[in-house]
């Protein structure tokens, strides 16, 4: 058992910590985990990456060239990585940053206003946490409660109330994913109906 | 033992403090910040001294002092900043003094760029400063081993009083990972060579450079007598699917990782090919490569233009002197320099490659005679290969 | 108050920081909501009429983004 | 009515956007350099010589040949070049990181021997590039990456006033101190680097100006109030003003300056700015 | 042309002002300066900058610095303040400049002895510094050569826009010697790229590094590529008496001329014995050993623990392949560390043990098949020989 | 009538002979420094950081725990050695071109910073061990195998006061300069080695004695004539005296000393030798 | 003049440098003709009962070479 | 044809100035010539010593471990050297700075009270050129105008009013020897004589 994943968006929208939820979460469900942040100052505010890999045995390469899971924050990252997302993976996008779509049929399609559900929430910061809910709501891989002791693993001593507030949003992302559970479309259906705030949510069938 | 999920910079840091590493000195630079900045936030909590020196060139002498008084300590760095700590190296080796080197490797020459890269190989583990010396050179190639070739790093260098080198990479700095970690250690064993006054015992000298044309001779004969020592008994690699092997791929650190997952996908069909992954680059692993007689060709894969590949043919071409003649295996390179990282795709092409090559040049042999043709450009980085996307 | 100045404000290269707002004793200046191919959002000239062209704001600018005219 | 541009891009910066931070005082520092180039007509006759730092692309900005040497040498390459070239303005764009910490002998060895070169001295308290270490100009209690809790003077000692260090030395011809921190603070910052080219310009040996300058990303703070920072805690420390200029020529301005003989030693003060007042 | 008498030190100095050196950048070091005293006081005379650096590390800047505004220039230090400048050296190479560097080594490690030595040949031609990137690396053996290689380093640097070392010792740096002073040269072509302010042309720049990743690939495949230019074009070795040659010493610098010796000695004994002695230490001149495809062994002398040897077995192990099995050279290897010199009597003496050995392996071939057991410790120094008195 | 020793030489030597040339003064300083020790009873818990200079074999000499690192870096050895050792004595020996050229920034920062270190400057305005090469601290003029027609300032900068550099340092705790060159200032000067001891006893920062010496072989004068060159000339360009002693401890003696308090700045000047007139 | 101290020369450290002879105000010290085994022309109290004791020479004797005892 | 030189004694004795006269008179005289000092800072005011070889094809090893001709100037060096000197080779000493005597019989040995000589002349840095001039007497390989031309060559141009002092030394050395053209005796009694300023100069045989 093997899952790869590339997360990806601009600097500040939480890209890495995300990132470092899903590892810690795959190994607290006792899986090997492998987290690896775009690195380097050159890009201060530019594009953001992360990838993860999650075994259930020693990680062999921790570099993602083709994620079984993308989870896109932002339109150039959704040019960049989706056509690498491996047939029968997951794509999760942020629908209200992103206006257009993989363009690809092999793949399923998760369009989450996560950024209108953030804000309606009051926490824009939480948008990354509105994907993962998205996420666990879509990929059984990963158990609730493991992400749920991964957040408050990787946030901070000095921001640990932000923890509430990141479950919070952890549930609303489920929740939008359940409240939608239509079937998978393209990207630029998703984009369109994310411009009125109602995304569709396709159920990937080859994903597990 | 503690599992727990950590950066690999950050695992040395915390490994090192396990293993007693009181002093610390570090200048910053990218991508080994990670590992300035625990020692920063953690090693006073446990009684040590961090300290962030005005270069790395100040900093290695700090180290050669807080070594001189006894202590282990350490140093870290990235490309330019070792290579501002050459004189600094020959000189901790000349005094025979154990401090512990980290070089988070990027990619060069010159300033370069903080992409990932393995270039730095030939100035580790030949010399980078002047002198005939040698650094004891361990290359991690998981979070796991940051941690415990750290703790290896500062045993052998108190065991040998020799300095020790670590040698990563960005990928691996940056990388998250479970890890377990090592138990708590004591200092070490005391020093009775230490220069810390000489209250009650006779006075203790650390010199650089000996009194007499003669006394510098013996210190090359005493130096050259442990490195034959260490080779003799630190030799350490890992060997994976090598027991049936025909074709070895040879990777240190990351790009190992990238092998093995090669080795996972050619095994799977059914190409006999296994990984030799130095673990020490100094002293090189020869008796790994001596255990495996029957492999006929071997792609070194590495994050430079080749470097460690002047070693594997320095091995193997020991191992063709009394052999069977006609036996010599091949060896061809995967490589290039500046953040080149190679993918598992590649490196499985690049295997089926040489085993088509040696298939034809069996079949060729067998007509008329001659072997191996194929491999005499071995040290040449072979075309093609190279990501530049 | 008639403006005696203006500022042209090349949006492209501006970062967002506010700089030039704060510079500007005036008031002519505000951070507007457009959001730029960069990704930053852009100062805007909310109060044209406010400006006399003194130029306080292109000098704090770090993006030189800023040019200033003044009339009369 | 006429309509009159009063201020535009100087034409010795290319086109490129900055690479720096929102509220990156690098970006008025470059201006400022290309100004006086543009202003004493030498861009011609120009070599910049960039430091390591967050400014180590600065040649994507400056519209001139550049040279780009390694981290600390900045005035050790400046050297080499303005002795190939007696007649070329050399100048070197350095930060405190890169002047006064690893290359800490090459500055005051450049200083002592009178090398007849510009510096451009961009002091923001911090190593930039590398993620906001302690730099030998940190002030004490900042916080850093490397001193968390603050800089201690009894671990680390107090930051090192630099300017007043090469002030000095008898062979330092201008040495002056400003802060990029307010619109009349960044003009008289514009008249001390036209002045450190006009030493070079006439002659006249060692120039530089040191630019108190604001790291928004690595204060943590937002522009606006990372400028304040500069104003009420840096400006304190580093008194702003000429701490040395030729006899021979005019003052610069009437504030602060004291010019210093060739017998060295130290500017008498200089102004402080009334913490945060300025603005 | 000058016949004239000079110490190897002043011969540099004098040959680098007529190839037309401008300027010259050094900080004292024994024994190499009376290479900066000659340029301190003729420098000037023949208008260019003699300027005493408060470092090496300065130095090398200064040089860098010098070279980027297009004029000839150089530097000299020996064994540790060419450790320092390590860094300045790989920032030379990827900013291809093309300053010219001086090595006059001492014993090392660390801060060693003034006696004389080659124990900085893998520091040269491996990469002292960090990345992927050579030197042009010249080894006189006389003044002559002093002189000579002086005026090639300047051209060949140029030429292709890398720096280049002259790598000597402390004895032929000290020695006097008849030389032929080459003439005055101008300073070169005159070189668009370098950095003298931009009037009436497109800015140039000068940069260490590149702007992307993929930019930095790109520097490095250029530079691959020019050195493999380098290689196929610069080789340089002098072959004395190899053409009817079956044991082959090889020695650089001033071993090659107590080689040398030995060879008429040995000649006059009636033993075929010849000298290639490398020129070029980097690139290494393979194609001279290809030459003599039918010499039997080699006995590689050094004034080191075993370092251009490595050179030697890579050269003679890419040799081996495609030939008839069992006719690979034997390799042995004679040298010490730390101020070691060989005398004619001893390399004698270990050639004639090569040589019996070698009678004594057909033999044993012809028996049982099995051939050069005894070259597998090549690398290894050879007990014995070692000169403390 | 009783027979007294009233000089002999001290315990923390060896028996072997020095290894300088007939009249060099580093024999009296390694003196001064030996007891120093002897006198404060500490050589059981000091170490020595040599410099590389002529003094690289000092080892031979001191009867101590000696350590040898490279040229330059004596102030960063000793930062390493006295952060790990706190409650020891460390001290390094260094001479001119050692501490003032090649190891200019370890020193400057080990200043800076305040390392509880001892320095014993051996300042004899030359290189010694490498046969006469001008150092930071040559005198205007005076002639040397790189510069043979005398140092000239218009090409390399006057001659470096690393003593005022390092006191404008708040952390610097006591510096002080003598001179070499007849018993009276060698009285001096011992008193003021031992004050640096004392300094780092008493917990205080970083303490710095510049001896002024002669090098009889590179300033080709007979011993004598050497010593009188120290007193004519470089004692009329480096004034002896204290420039700062902790303003706590009581001035080690009346003439020329002054105490500058924590917050730097040069020192008012100290004595000024008149010339040749001491002996 | 009656000698009220002694100097006590280790000749083997003196390497003749004459920096004792100038140092003593009192002439008691000369250089002498003997040779030691390092090839140096060493020193001699030539007038003994001039030596006070003061101890200019041996604070100036850079070979450490000088022991000086006082009488009275 | 070859010749190998050792010259050893005192620094501050002209050791390495004569050393590159005699190279230099070599190369005026169409030979290869080449000089090695003993250098480095440890010795200041100790043992100096170089080697000169003359050859009439390119020198191969330069460095001398068998000399034809040791000029010997102190002790230690006699006992260091003398024992290294080809058989037939020429011994010059100086015999009143030196008390034994090499103990070979199959060498020629010039015990030349040289220091006498170049004191008596008022000139005691000559000593070098006096034991110059006995070799010159003794070994006809140099000629004396190529020895002349070599001190006027190697004196530094601010010294060349020592040029004639340095030859009227010379010819004091040729002619002592010409004065005192006994047979080659033991070092010993060399020595024994030396004690009363009257040399016994031996005729070396193999010497050319
Ligand atoms: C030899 C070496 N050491 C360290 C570095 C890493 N490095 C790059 S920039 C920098 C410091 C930058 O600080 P500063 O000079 O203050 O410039 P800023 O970014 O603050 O403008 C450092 C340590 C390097 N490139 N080379
Ligand atoms: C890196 C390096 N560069 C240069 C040298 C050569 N070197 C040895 S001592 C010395 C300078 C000695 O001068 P100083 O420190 O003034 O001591 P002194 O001999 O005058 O007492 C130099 C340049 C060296 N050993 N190492
Ligand atoms: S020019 Fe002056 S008034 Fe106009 S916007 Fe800028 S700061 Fe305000
Ligand atoms: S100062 Fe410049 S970058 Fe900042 S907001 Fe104003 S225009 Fe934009
Ligand atoms: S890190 Fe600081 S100095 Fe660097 S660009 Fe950002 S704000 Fe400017
Ligand atoms: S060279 Fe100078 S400093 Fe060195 S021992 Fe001789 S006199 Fe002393
Ligand atoms: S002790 Fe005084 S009086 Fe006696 S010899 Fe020495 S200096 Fe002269
Ligand atoms: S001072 Fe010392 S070394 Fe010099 S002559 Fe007198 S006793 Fe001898
Ligand atoms: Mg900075
Ligand atoms: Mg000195």
């Amino acid at each position: 058992m093997k899952r790869e994943y590339k997360i990806a968006g601009f600097g500040g929208q939480g890209i890495l910590f995300l990132g470092q939820v899903l590892a810690y979460a795959g190994m607290q469900s006792g899986l090997e985990s492998c987290w690896i942040p775009s690195y380097g100052p050159e890009m201060r505010g530019g594009t953001a990456n992360c990838q993860v890999v999650l075994s259930d045995r020693r990680v062999r390469s921790p570099l993602v060239y083709n994620p079984d899971v993308a989870l896109i924050f932002n339109k150039p990252s959704l040019e960049r990585f989706s056509p690498d997302v491996k047939p029968g993976g997951i794509v999760v996008l942020v629908s209200d940053l992103i206006d257009t779509s993989p363009g690809r049929s092999d793949i399923a399609v998760y369009a989450v206003p996560a950024k209108s559900l953030a804000d309606a929430a009051g926490e824009p910061a939480t948008l990354n946490m509105v994907v993962a809910g998205a996420l666990l709501a879509v990929d059984p891989l990963l158990r609730r409660e493991d992400v749920e002791a991964a957040i408050w693993k990787v946030t901070p001593p000095h921001r640990q109330r932000m923890v509430a507030v990141n479950l919070r949003a952890l549930d609303q992302g489920v929740d939008w994913v359940r409240a939608h559970p239509a079937e998978g479309t393209t990207g630029a259906e998703n984009a369109a109906n994310a411009a009125g705030a109602v995304g569709v949510v396709g159920m990937a069938k080859g994903a597990r | 033992m503690e599992r727990t999920f950590m950066k690999g910079n950050e695992a040395i840091g915390e490994a090192a403090i396990r293993a007693g590493c009181r002093l610390y000195f570090g200048y910053p630079i990218t991508p080994q910040n990670e590992l300035l900045e625990y020692m920063a936030a953690h090693l006073p909590e446990a009684g040590g001294v961090f300290l962030q020196s005005e270069s790395e060139l100040a900093g290695i002498s700090m180290l050669y002092g807080a070594v001189a008084a006894g202590k282990r300590a350490m140093i870290s760095s990235s490309s330019p900043g070792i290579s501002l700590m050459q004189e600094g190296l020959s000189f901790l080796a000349s005094a025979e003094l154990p401090g512990v080197i980290v070089n988070i490797t990027r990619g060069g020459p010159g300033l370069g760029r903080i992409t990932p890269a393995q270039s730095d190989y030939l100035q580790a583990t030949k010399g980078g400063g002047h002198g005939d010396y040698n650094l004891i050179v361990l290359a991690p190639s998981s979070v796991q081993e940051m941690a415990d070739l750290t703790t290896l790093a500062f045993e052998l260098a108190d065991k040998y009083r020799n300095p020790a080198m670590l040698l990563g990479d960005g990928i691996i700095g940056q990388m998250m990972e479970t890890v377990t970690l090592p138990p708590a250690m004591d200092q070490g064993e005391s020093k009775p060579w230490a220069a810390t006054g000489c209250e009650g015992r006779e006075r203790n000298l650390i010199l650089s450079a000996p009194y007499t044309d003669q006394e510098l001779m013996e210190l090359n004969m005493r130096l050259q007598a442990k490195y034959a020592r260490i080779k003799a008994a630190e030799q350490r690699a890992e060997c994976e699917q090598m027991e049936d092997a025909e074709y070895g791929i040879v990777a240190f650190g990351i790009s190992a990782r990238l092998a093995l997952a090669a080795v996972d996908d050619l095994r799977a069909d059914g190409v006999k090919v296994g990984l030799i992954r130095p673990i020490t680059l100094w002293p090189f692993p020869e008796n790994a490569f001596r255990a495996y007689p029957k492999v006929r060709g071997y792609l070194v894969v590495e994050m430079n233009e080749g470097q460690m590949v002047q070693d594997v043919r320095l091995t193997v071409s020991d191992m063709v002197n009394g052999r069977v003649p006609g036996a010599a295996p091949t060896i061809r390179f995967l490589g290039h320099g500046g953040g080149y990282v190679p993918t598992a795709t590649e490196i499985r092409e690049r295997v089926m490659e040489l085993a088509r090559l040696l298939r034809e040049a069996v079949g060729a042999s067998e007509a008329v005679g001659a072997v191996r043709t194929a491999s005499a450009s071995g040290s040449v980085p072979a075309e093609g290969g190279r990501r530049t996307a | 108050m008639a403006a005696t100045g203006t500022v042209i404000i090349s949006t492209e290269y501006c970062k967002g920081c506010g700089l030039c707002v704060h510079a500007c004793a005036h008031g002519a200046l505000a951070m507007g909501r457009k959001i730029n191919n960069a990704g930053y959002a852009v100062v805007e000239l909310a109060a044209p009429e406010k400006c006399n062209g003194c130029t306080s704001c292109a000098v704090m600018c770090p993006e030189v983004a800023l040019e200033i005219h003044r009339r009369g | 009515m006429t309509d009159k541009v009063v201020f535009r891009k100087p034409q010795c910066l290319t086109d490129k956007a900055f690479l720096y931070c929102p509220g990156c005082s690098h970006g008025i520092a470059h201006r400022l350099v290309a100004e006086a180039i543009d202003e004493l007509g030498i861009r011609g006759r120009t070599v910049c010589v960039s430091s390591i730092g967050c400014s180590v692309r600065c040649w994507r900005n400056f519209d001139l040949d550049v040279v780009q040497g390694a981290h600390g040498r900045g005035l050790a390459v400046a050297t080499g070049l303005k002795r190939a070239l007696p007649d070329k303005v050399v100048f070197t764009y350095q930060g405190d990181g890169d002047l006064a910490a690893i290359g800490m002998a090459e500055t005051v060895h450049a200083a002592a021997r009178g090398e007849a070169i510009t510096v451009i001295f961009v002091n923001n308290a911090v190593f930039g590039a590398t993620g906001g270490q302690m730099a030998p100009t940190t002030l004490v209690g900042q916080k850093t990456t490397t001193y968390p809790k603050g800089r201690d003077p009894g671990h680390v000692g107090m930051p090192i006033k630099v300017s007043e260090m090469l002030a000095q030395l008898p062979a330092t011809a201008y040495i002056a101190r400003e802060a990029l921190s307010s619109p009349k603070h960044v003009l008289a910052a514009k008249k001390a680097v036209r002045r450190a080219f006009e030493v070079q310009l006439a002659g006249g040996g060692f120039a530089m100006v040191e630019l108190l300058a604001a790291c928004p990303i690595n204060l943590k703070l937002p522009p606006v109030d990372a400028l304040k920072w500069v104003e009420e805690n840096m400006v304190r420390y580093y008194p702003l003003g000429e701490l040395k200029s030729p006899p021979a020529a005019p003052p610069a301005r009437a504030a602060g300056g004291t010019g210093v003989g060739a017998t060295g030693g130290e500017g008498a003060g200089g102004r402080t700015c009334a913490g945060g007042g300025c603005q």
